[in-house]
């Protein structure tokens, strides 16, 4: 038995029959076709009356399938299936005609557009009768969150889930947390300590018990869904057991090897090679770093294990802790897994090390041409100078400093074409650390645009050119070269027109943020998407603008694009709160349009015969490999299976599929041939 | 339609968050248009099989239009790129087979581009007219035994 | 080289290697061949190799008759052979399953097979074993390559509507070049999808046309040109035409040929950013 | 191998280093040091001017035509490659080939003046293109005299390596390839900040001053790096550190007496070539100390 149709045509007040003769669609709908059951016209289809008439015909006449001819579906369709939800009808049986954005509205015309509506309600009530009854997908949650990244985006975001009530799972590769916040200085517009406003969040989450935190771990892989992920963790070896150890610091004291240059002071200083990254560390433990240590170099020279070398042994013996030492040279990675619900991703930038790019401003060879967070380590009171600023070459008070924005940043010769943001604002408070603590030096700017729109932001750098006295010069530097012990800066100034030369002490790079190294590696260890520059893409640039392209995967930070610290925390919350929302509900539901691999009984099992080009194209991953064993457990045949909690319903497997094994649901095979099918040709 | 005059079938297949929403837009700003196409709406243009523009053809569409979103900007991330393949092969084959390559037609046309929609259906409409009936594909239809439609898809349910 | 193809053969079976060779044996006359399947050593001597080993044996890696006969070692030539790195990145056979004893090859057919007349594979590009004298593999132009094309690509529209036309128009839907393609493996042709019916099954001309454009299409980026579908046709349709015209443009726009190199993606699974989109509006 | 993929290259000179001009000596080694080492050199047929200098400021086709004219004179040679080793030939037929390449119209109008087709893709290389493409093995082969402690500053000048988006040449902030063939003859390339700046050859005539300024932070830098001479391949970088150099240090109260060489001829000398059929006679500074480096 055919389905019985119900077919109401809106006048939608004048917008339609206007143009349109609705009388003569709703009879046209039913002539020469039985299996429409019912028609009817009504003034406005989508008015509370209009519903009910809907309800009430769907009851009275038994209708299991409803063509509502009226405006788009993007208005409308989810009111009319809703509507029809409460008869007790599938909602996936309920179609809609376009009959007022695409064809009232544009055909002036009345034979013409009433001619057309007739074809597109026939198109539609072709299609109703091959729709299926579709339920939503229910996804369970775990409810935690895993956050990757621990700089000030990652423990804003970690802390507010953790607050929410929810386990929250940190992971950061380096050492210790705190990320770049950590470095720097004083922060800008209000020149408050960095470190005192970060440390009390470090310290926060370290004691927070819903966090659970790996340092010196990455991410090896991540599978699954939103709701359900399973989250794959390296623990590189850190040859220091977290929980024996106390962080006494006889270890690194004792280090002989104190000339690796530290990662944390930019270079600019020295650390041992059994180290905590600062003084602050959360965890607060040391670490061996196994590339430098002579044990670890001789071991591997020797290819024997490192607990057999004898070359120094100062560190284990300096562990007064008994009668397990804390330091243990034999440690190796361990991979563990956790599931969770959702990924806050957080990962943060990298400043851009200028060596190979600028060869214009040496190419790193100078030792007093510097990056930004460089001088900050330079002007931080726990830096390597303890907030002297002295040049790096011969440890001077440079008298003279030229800082040179958008290094590496609005640059398109350089392939970087994008703003880093913050450097006019970090440039600004530069000029004015290094006049609060060398009175007598003078300060030249040189910039393309002073961009310092924030609150508070314009008269922050006012201040540091008319109360501070930094010279602005607007230009762009064309080299710099040694000339005695003096730079000389070489560039221009295009508001007097003039080439300006200045034997400079020293120069800060304002160099720009840049994705990380591994960004493209870690977006598709993730499936999100990356923009030219390799920061992850959010998935609506202004209305979803913490949400990667994949359900459940947020993003915080830098990783996304160049900001500032109030930016970045504004964003962790953001990202938090989706985080909350989404761990707040048992189950997930979604909607069904998702693709399907059919099944059939044995011998055939599926059609799918296994060429997988479907999984090749699926933007999501969604395609997995299925199995198909016979009693004995012998495999019979490979097949596609679509996982429906990643599935976004496409269709690319559908229309890529050669024997139409795959069909995607309220899109399927049956109703699209319905469709051009349907279309009167003359 | 007057009976003299030749008014081409054309079928639109479209992709929902493009170049739908994009031919919505035209009737929001009630910019007018020849009334000769028949929109078929799927979720994105890497869905759309090859088949669907053959038995279009078939049916006796004069003209078709496949219009999704511009590259970059799909809603699945790389539907459209996966099309754009598809069209880059399918294309010659028909021309090929002596079918005139204006009556298989390609757009990008965003949700904003409501103009963009009206020119371009209008501009398929106008070549296809220009070209007259598909004759060649339409006389198949008529030669032989007669299959139609419904007597195709006589394995449905009920 | 027959003698070095059956001691090779022996040994595959004696040593429990492959349970069968798929090879070339004798047909009823000296300018036939016919498939021959050896199970046991001692019949390797029905192994043949000539001039008339037309023929692409890897279609019978896709049947199911053929397949129960277990590990096969199958002699393929320098076209053949690119079947099977097509089967592998389609997922159809695992490496390890099959053993590929290529032969060198310097054109087959009296007269001489088209597919010859252009080949850049005279040594196999892949293969465990090797039979007969390596030869350098040549580079052929594109233009040489395709040249076969020209003469049609130049037909105004009409005259390439007229002429598919009446070549389609021939077609009995006998299926002989879908059944004979070693790629055209699916368990259920969209062809025999009747729910809905998106191709005519029956011999009329409207079919025809859908099938044959299908049929080419599916094969798009993936046919490596061993003509099979056209030696077999029973009514003599240039279907090979159609399948060259594909991998002409799959080439063209996408640097792609089908069967060259393994660690290629497969052209009409990927994209790229800056594929051709002149034709878009 | 690379004996056979060797052919003739189509050599341009241009006005500057031809026969007779005030550069020949750089032609003339380049041309010496060819012989010796290869690559063939053939003079194309009844060139033109490259269309620098006053042609290209002021009339843009008039000055791509010329140059396309070249290029297709090369081409219908059979050319497959043009040598012009001074870089503002060089640039220029790049660019005009490219500004064709890049506009239908442009290029029609071009081929009725020229009344030729330009359709081929000659390759046009500068000298350093053409030594590190195909005399480097041939240099470690056949070089006879290593000199003595000569340090040389390798000066690129401007024209060498910019636009980079069009040349598409070595390094532009900070090019190596003249300092690999100076350490491959054996020389001690320096270390030195100039390399790429103007030398103001397009004031030369109109305004000395600005060209004494910019001509003396090289010379002071060269000098202050410890170079024992510079090298040069472009005509104009040499006239005007060479010509000038007396007067830069009258100028500038410092006392300059550096050699400017070409690569070439370094190359040359490097080959046991006699200087006099290098050229190396025609310069203002003595070039003595360099010869004498090699002997």
């Amino acid at each position: 038995m055919g389905k019985k149709i119900g077919v109401f045509v809106c006048h939608c007040g004048t917008n339609i029959s206007a143009t349109v003769d609705v009388e003569k669609v709703a009879e046209e709908a039913k002539k020469n076709n039985p299996g429409v059951a019912y028609t009817t016209t009504y003034k406005y289809m989508c008015s509370d009356p209009g519903q009910k008439l809907l309800r009430d015909k769907i009851k009275e006449e038994g209708l299991d399938g409803v063509v509502v001819a009226a405006c788009s579906p993007k208005m409308h369709e989810h009111t009319f299936r809703n509507a029809a939800v409460k008869t007790g009808l599938n909602p996936y049986h309920v179609e809609i005609s376009n009959l007022r954005e695409q064809c009232s509205w544009v055909h002036p015309d009345k034979p013409t557009g009433t001619e057309k509506s007739i074809d597109l309600v026939r198109m539609m009530t072709e299609k109703t009768r091959k729709d299926r009854s579709l339920t939503p997908i229910k996804v369970p949650v775990t409810k935690r969150a895993l956050v990757i990244g621990g700089g000030i985006a990652g423990i804003q975001a970690a802390l507010d889930i953790a607050d929410g009530g929810h386990e929250v799972i940190m992971v950061e590769r380096e050492a210790s947390i705190g990320g770049h916040m950590a470095q720097l200085s004083e922060t800008f517009p209000t020149l408050d300590c960095s470190q005192c406003i970060m440390t009390p969040k470090m310290v926060e989450l370290a004691q927070h018990d819903n966090i659970k935190l790996y340092t010196w771990s990455e991410i090896e892989a991540v599978d699954g869904y939103i709701g359900n992920f399973d989250v794959k963790i390296r623990k590189k070896a850190r040859s220091v057991d977290l929980d024996l150890c106390t962080g006494c610091s006889s270890c690194w004291q004792v280090c002989p090897c104190k000339k690796i240059k530290s990662e944390f002071d930019m270079g600019l200083g020295n650390r041992t090679a059994i180290y905590i990254p600062f003084p602050q560390a959360i965890p607060s433990k040391p670490v061996i770093d196994r590339e430098n240590c002579i044990l670890f170099k001789d071991a591997r020279k020797k290819n024997i294990p490192p607990n057999d070398s004898k070359v120094c042994r100062k560190c284990i013996d300096a562990c007064p802790i008994a009668p397990v030492k804390a330091i243990d040279y034999s440690q190796e990675d361990e991979i563990v897994t956790e599931k969770v619900g959702a990924i806050i991703v957080a990962t943060g930038f990298k400043e851009l090390d200028d060596t190979s790019m600028y060869g214009e401003y040496g190419g790193g060879k100078y030792k007093d041409v510097i990056t930004g967070l460089q001088f900050e380590r330079l002007a931080s009171a726990s830096g390597p100078t303890e907030g002297k600023i002295e040049r790096p070459s011969d440890g001077k008070e440079p008298e003279i400093v030229v800082f040179i924005q958008c290094v590496g940043s609005r640059d398109p010769a350089k392939g970087c074409s994008y703003c880093s943001k913050t450097c006019c604002m970090y440039t600004a408070k530069h000029t004015m650390l290094y006049k609060h603590k060398v009175h007598d030096g003078h300060a030249f700017v040189f910039y393309i645009d002073i961009r310092c729109a924030g609150k508070d932001y314009e008269e922050f750098s006012q201040r540091a050119i008319e109360e501070e006295g930094a010279t602005y010069l607007r230009g762009r530097v064309s080299r710099i070269y040694k000339k005695g012990d003096k730079l000389v800066v070489l560039g221009a100034d295009t508001l007097t027109g003039s080439v300006v030369e200045i034997e400079a002490d020293m120069v800060v790079l304002a160099s720009a943020m840049k994705a990380q190294d591994d960004a493209e590696k870690f977006a598709q260890k993730l499936s999100i998407q990356y923009n030219k520059d390799k920061f992850f893409s959010e998935m609506h640039p202004k209305l979803k603008p913490v949400e990667s392209s994949s359900a459940a995967i947020l993003l915080a930070g830098t990783c996304q694009g160049p900001k500032d610290i109030p930016e970045t925390v504004a964003q962790a919350g953001a990202a938090a709160s989706k985080v909350l929302a989404l761990l707040s509900a048992d189950e997930l539901e979604r909607e069904p349009v998702v693709a399907k691999v059919d099944r059939l009984p044995p011998p055939v099992f599926s059609t799918c015969i296994g060429c997988f080009y479907c999984q090749r194209v699926c933007p999501y991953g969604a395609i997995e490999e299925e199995d198909i064993k016979a009693r004995d457990g012998s495999v019979i045949k490979t097949v596609a299976r679509v996982n429906e909690g990643l599935c976004q319903g496409c269709g690319l497997c559908a229309a890529t599929c050669r024997s139409k094994s795959v069909e995607l649901a309220g899109f399927n095979d049956e109703q699209v041939y319905a469709e051009i099918n349907s279309v009167e040709f003359n | 339609m007057s009976e003299t005059k030749f008014e081409p079938k054309i079928i639109a297949f479209l992709c929902n968050w493009c170049t739908y929403a994009g031919a919505d837009l035209a009737g929001t700003g009630r910019k007018e248009y020849q009334a000769n196409v028949r929109i078929i709406k799927l979720p994105c243009t890497g869905g759309i099989d090859p088949l669907f523009l053959i038995k279009a053809f078939e049916r006796g569409a004069d003209g078709i239009l496949v219009s999704g979103c511009h590259p970059g900007d799909c809603h699945y991330n790389s539907g459209n790129y996966h099309a754009r393949r598809r069209w880059n092969v399918f294309r010659p084959l028909l021309e090929f087979c002596g079918i005139n390559p204006e009556r298989i037609q390609f757009s990008w046309i965003s949700a904003a581009e409501g103009g963009k929609w009206v020119e371009t259906i209008n501009g398929v409409v106008d070549a296809v007219r220009a070209l007259g009936p598909f004759e060649g594909y339409q006389k198949l239809n008529t030669m032989g035994p007669d299959i139609s439609g419904e007597a195709a898809t006589s394995g449905e349910t009920g | 080289m027959i003698e070095e193809l059956r001691k090779k053969a022996e040994e595959l079976l004696r040593s429990d290697t492959v349970k069968v060779v798929f090879g070339y044996g004798e047909g009823s006359t000296p300018e036939r061949t016919r498939p021959v399947f050896i199970t046991k050593p001692e019949d390797v001597n029905k192994l043949t190799w000539n001039k008339y080993c037309v023929y692409n044996l890897t279609t019978y890696l896709k049947r199911q008759e053929t397949r129960k006969l277990g590990k096969p070692a199958i002699i393929v030539k320098g076209c053949d052979a690119k079947t099977i790195i097509v089967l592998l990145k389609e997922c159809q056979i695992k490496r390890e399953d099959v053993y590929v004893l290529g032969v060198t090859c310097d054109g087959v057919g009296e007269p001489l097979a088209t597919k010859c007349k252009a080949c850049d594979v005279n040594t196999p590009r892949i293969y465990d074993d090797l039979v007969g004298e390596k030869i350098e593999n040549k580079e052929i132009p594109f233009d040489e390559r395709y040249a076969e094309l020209d003469e049609y690509e130049k037909l105004s529209e009409k005259e390439k509507w007229d002429f598919w036309q009446k070549q389609f128009a021939k077609c009995i839907k006998c299926y002989a070049c879908s059944s004979i393609c070693p790629l055209c493996f699916c368990d259920r042709c969209i062809v025999d999808k009747n729910q809905p019916q998106w191709i005519d099954p029956s011999a009329h001309p409207r079919g025809n046309l859908s099938w044959n454009v299908t049929r080419a299409y599916h094969l798009a980026g993936r046919c490596i040109n061993c003509e099979e579908c056209q030696r077999v046709c029973p009514v003599d349709i240039p279907l090979n035409l159609l399948n060259k015209k594909l991998a002409k443009e799959t080439e063209k726009n996408f640097k792609y040929r089908s069967g060259y190199n393994i660690d290629d993606e497969l052209a009409m699974s990927t994209y790229k950013e800056e594929d051709n989109q002149d034709f878009f509006k | 191998m690379q004996i056979e993929e060797r052919k003739k290259i189509g050599y341009y000179p241009g006005c500057a280093i031809t026969m007779g001009s005030s550069s020949e000596e750089y032609g003339t080694s380049v041309l010496r040091v060819s012989e010796e080492i290869g690559p063939e050199l053939e003079e194309i047929h009844d060139w033109n001017c490259c269309g620098a200098s006053s042609a290209h400021a002021t009339n843009h086709k008039l000055s791509t035509a010329l140059s396309i004219r070249n290029i297709s004179l090369a081409e219908q040679s059979g050319y497959k490659e043009i040598l012009a080793p001074c870089p503002m030939c060089s640039q220029r037929l790049i660019i005009s080939q490219k500004d064709v390449a890049d506009d239908e119209e442009l290029k029609k109008d071009v081929e009725d003046a020229i009344e030729m087709p330009c359709d081929g893709d000659v390759k046009i290389i500068n000298y350093l293109e053409l030594i590190k493409n195909y005399c480097m093995d041939e240099i470690a082969e056949k070089k006879k005299k290593t000199p003595k402690d000569l340090k040389i500053a390798s000066y690129y000048g401007c024209l060498l390596v910019r636009p980079p988006k069009v040349l598409n040449f070595d390094d532009p902030e900070n090019p190596q390839s003249m300092d690999e063939i100076v350490e491959a003859i054996g020389a001690i390339p320096v270390d030195w900040e100039f390399k790429t700046n103007c030398c103001g050859g397009g004031f030369t005539l109109s305004r000395t001053d600005v060209v004494l300024k910019l001509t003396n932070d090289i010379l002071e830098c060269a000098a202050d790096a410890g170079a024992d001479a510079i090298a040069v391949a472009c005509p104009m970088c040499h006239a005007n550190l060479d010509m000038r150099q007396k007067k830069i240090g009258k100028e500038y109260k410092r006392k300059y007496d550096i050699p400017i060489v070409y690569i070439s001829e370094l190359i040359g000398l490097a080959l046991d070539l006699g200087p006099i059929s290098l050229g190396l006679n025609k310069h203002f500074i003595d070039t003595k100390s360099v010869v004498n480096a090699f002997a």
